[in-house]
């Protein structure tokens, strides 16, 4: 699985991943809770396009978040004109927008694995409280080499189907979820095995 | 009885999938009763496999199986093939052993009361009639790869594509499966035309040709004894 | 040993899970406005049905830091902390907490697999409960009057119906076909030795 | 060197799974370096090997390894033992392959710069090192059952089980695992004690000793020329 992460030696890039999320967090409340005015939001949305550009990302780059949000941009600006007028259709579309972009930057700029070593700081103090940081973190890298293995079961599934001339629909989810559990048992195994889990 | 439209042709195939050349340069017309495919591993032989039942395409050249253009008639080809995968866990569709070779027999549009005689009849010549109501996860491995070949043949198939069906075979088993896909009809082997892909190679050798892959491309067609002999000598 | 009676059987199912609720999730999503009609809830109501509450809510939440950390597995190969601070994160959020009530209610007998439990388990918890997150914070991110966001996702209604019954009638058919789908980790290996 | 702890003993050994009987009255002690295990589907050959990896407890009788019960301290057992399984997709535990080779380091606690340091040596010795970024999943099948096999034994292990570890493999490539397996350490084998389940009667034929399991039941121990030449036998 190909991580949203887009490689660069930017201070952004640079920065470590717990400070950033925390710096990040603390902005969006910011901007999210800020009274503001027309000026104001435009001023914020400049802002946000501004650390694109520290990260290095050019127009064509805000062209594409932009674009990955559009239904949520379209949907709030037709709301807003509808039951709150132009000025304040305008004032929270971009507010919003301001919001989930800054939030697209945090991840296109940091390493997942770098997240993943954050994640497992920020939970150590739940030690205490029986949650190793160590399995938390080895369990999410586990799902994401099941993806494309799954994936190929459910592709396999189509590919009995077709040559066995039937149609299951929705019930083809039945053989899917029996090869996957089963494949779950012969992981736990392996995990047994490798003294894992 | 094997009649002039009973051939696999093969003009020209090549196959790409996602940017890579998997075959290349098939060309080859098969009209014996049992062919076995041999070849290293990732050398093409699933893929060849997978061209006679369509499930697979050529981005070149054709394939024509008993007279019918796998391009054009993907209908009329699965009608007159039936293919065994590897993994029989993959091709079980039903929970249970009725069920899943009933299955291939609702398309065809018979009532009900003919479909469990016909599948009861099935498995009775095949020995699972005892195990018609059992899941059909909780079978052994024999028994599961013999399942996933009586829910092919119940639809009585002129050619049967079987890849690699004995792998995780015991001897015995191994035997019992190759003597179905292999021995003539007349000592209860399969009444169809069969392609058996395999790394077995006495299986192969009992087959009367043999096709050896190489790198994506047909290195060898011909007699089984001496291509099989070729090719163990090669790693020995 | 990380969390009590939760052993590597237990994690595989869960990290299975959540693989399949993010293969669920590129069959695509339809964009009905901020918040996409998607097949993932199917797969949050298998969950919470099959694995019960415990496994179902460790699924669900790999899922979720999945998606923060930046990978694409939500429908549509969305994801980042983008979503979260958008309009679906209610729901999203609410995916725990549904997936988690489905299985209370469809496990709350020791008894047999019921049909009706279990359908009552994926409407209560893939409906219910992802809805009461869902709603309040699409009205709070967006700004609308809470009245409006419900309206609003009355859009949701008739294919998570769909869902629920999908969920019931795949879950009795694994049930016949591989019950122990339904144990948990040490149940379904009584006499394995783990460590 | 094998010395006098270096030994798999089995006491009179039990196990039921399900209420089923699965083995019953087994007592052997084994001491030699490499040994094969043979048997029909279902007589129980898998189910000893995970007995030896603490896998599957018995529900009567004691199970030693190299001094170490394998009931009572499951743990020091695996860190002495290492399994490799038929299904090598269910082994690939990490997205990439340096990760998966890591990642039982990595558990024991050691640092970034010395895993990635013996990763690397590990990943040469057996020919993977320019695969060490490629995702797993995407390995051929030869690749990834050789990847199993490195990942398991950058632990170290004293005694390395290997349930069918060449079923889906053509003709090369089960040479080559089977070389690493069974060839002494002298001539790249591996340098620890090997116990390998196997259909492939060659493979158990080089062993030291063979195990034949029947029904459940310990059929013989001994001479793998004898044992083998007998079972191929009875199928003929
Ligand atoms: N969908 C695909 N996309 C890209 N490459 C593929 C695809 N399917 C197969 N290949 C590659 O094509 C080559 C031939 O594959 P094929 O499965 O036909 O080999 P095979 O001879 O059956 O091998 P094996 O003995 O391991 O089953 C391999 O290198 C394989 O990795
Ligand atoms: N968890 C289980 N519950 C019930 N029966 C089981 C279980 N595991 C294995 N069995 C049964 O125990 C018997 C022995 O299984 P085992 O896997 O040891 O056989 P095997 O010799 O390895 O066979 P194969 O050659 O097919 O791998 C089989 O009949 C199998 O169905
Ligand atoms: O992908 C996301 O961003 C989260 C999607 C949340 C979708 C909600 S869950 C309940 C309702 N039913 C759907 O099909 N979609 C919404
Ligand atoms: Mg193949
Ligand atoms: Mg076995």
């Amino acid at each position: 699985m190909i991580s949203l992460y887009r490689p660069g030696s930017s201070p952004l890039h640079r920065m470590p991943a717990g400070a950033k999320l925390a710096l990040g967090a603390v902005l969006a409340v910011a901007v999210s809770v800020w009274p503001h005015t027309a000026v104001t939001a435009t001023v914020t949305l400049a802002a946000v396009f501004g650390l694109f550009a520290l990260a290095g990302f050019g127009p064509l780059e805000w062209l594409r978040q932009v674009w990955a949000i559009r239904w949520i941009v379209a949907f709030v600006a037709v709301m807003q004109l509808v039951f709150s007028g132009p000025l304040e259709a305008y004032i929270t579309t971009v507010r919003i927008a301001a919001v989930v972009l800054l939030a697209a930057l945090l991840t296109i700029t940091t390493r997942t694995s770098d997240l993943l070593e954050a994640l497992q700081t920020v939970l150590a103090p739940l030690r205490r409280f029986g949650v190793d940081p160590w399995r938390v973190a080895f369990t999410l890298s586990l799902t994401i080499a099941l993806v494309p293995v799954i994936a190929d079961f459910l592709r396999r599934i189509r590919e009995a189907q077709r040559a066995r001339g039937v149609r299951l629909g929705f019930r083809a989810v039945v053989p899917l979820l029996v090869m996957s559990l089963r494949h779950a048992d012969d992981v736990a195994d392996a995990l047994s095995a490798r003294g894992i889990a | 009885m094997p009649d002039a439209s009973d051939a696999i042709v093969l003009e020209d195939v090549a196959v790409e999938l996602d940017g890579h050349r998997i075959l290349e340069d098939v060309s080859v017309r098969l009209d014996q009763r049992r062919i076995g495919v041999i070849g290293a591993n990732g050398s093409g032989k699933s893929t060849f496999a997978r061209l006679l039942d369509g499930l697979v395409a050529p981005s070149r050249g054709t394939v024509t199986v008993h007279g019918i253009d796998a391009a054009r008639d993907v209908r009329a080809l699965r009608e007159r093939v039936g293919f065994v995968f590897t993994n029989p866990d993959a091709q079980i569709l039903m929970p249970t052993v009725a069920e899943d070779v009933a299955l291939s027999l609702r398309r065809a549009g018979l009532g009900k009361a003919e479909v469990a005689e016909r599948v009861q009849a099935q498995l009775e010549r095949h020995g699972l009639a005892e195990l018609a109501d059992r899941a059909a996860y909780s079978l052994s491995g024999g028994q599961k790869q013999l399942l996933a070949l009586v829910s092919v043949l119940i639809r009585g198939p002129r050619l049967v594509v079987a890849d690699e069906p004995t792998t995780l075979l015991d001897l015995g088993n191994a035997r019992r499966m190759a003597d179905l896909l292999v021995s003539p009809p007349e000592e209860g082997g399969i009444d169809a035309q069969v392609v058996v892909v395999t790394h077995d190679l006495d299986l192969a050798a009992r087959c009367d040709v043999v096709v050896r892959f190489a790198d994506g491309r047909l290195a060898e067609v011909g007699d089984p004894a001496a291509i099989v002999d070729r090719y163990r000598l090669e790693f020995a | 040993m990380a969390v009590k009676g939760f052993e590597g059987r237990d994690l595989a199912r869960a990290a299975v899970f959540a693989a399949i609720i993010v293969v669920l999730g590129i069959a695509g999503a339809i964009p009905v406005g901020p918040v996409p009609i998607t097949l993932q809830t199917l797969g949050v109501m298998l969950a919470g049905v099959v694995l019960g509450p415990k496994r179902a809510a460790i699924a669900v939440g790999i899922v979720l830091v999945l998606v923060a950390v930046g990978l694409p597995v939500l429908s549509g190969g969305r994801g980042g902390l983008g979503v979260f601070a958008g309009p679906s994160a209610g729901y999203l959020i609410g995916w725990l907490p549904g997936a988690v009530v489905a299985g209370l209610i469809a496990k709350s007998s020791a008894a047999r697999i019921s049909w009706w439990r279990t359908a009552l388990g994926a409407l209560v918890g893939g409906i219910g409960v992802v809805y009461a997150l869902g709603i309040p914070v699409q009205a709070a991110i967006l700004g609308m009057p809470l009245h409006e966001a419900a309206v609003g996702s009355l859009i949701f209604i008739p294919g998570d119906l769909v869902k629920v019954v999908l969920a019931t009638v795949l879950a009795l058919a694994l049930h016949r076909a591989y019950p122990r789908a339904f144990e948990s980790g040490a149940a379904a290996k009584p006499a394995a030795q783990h460590a």
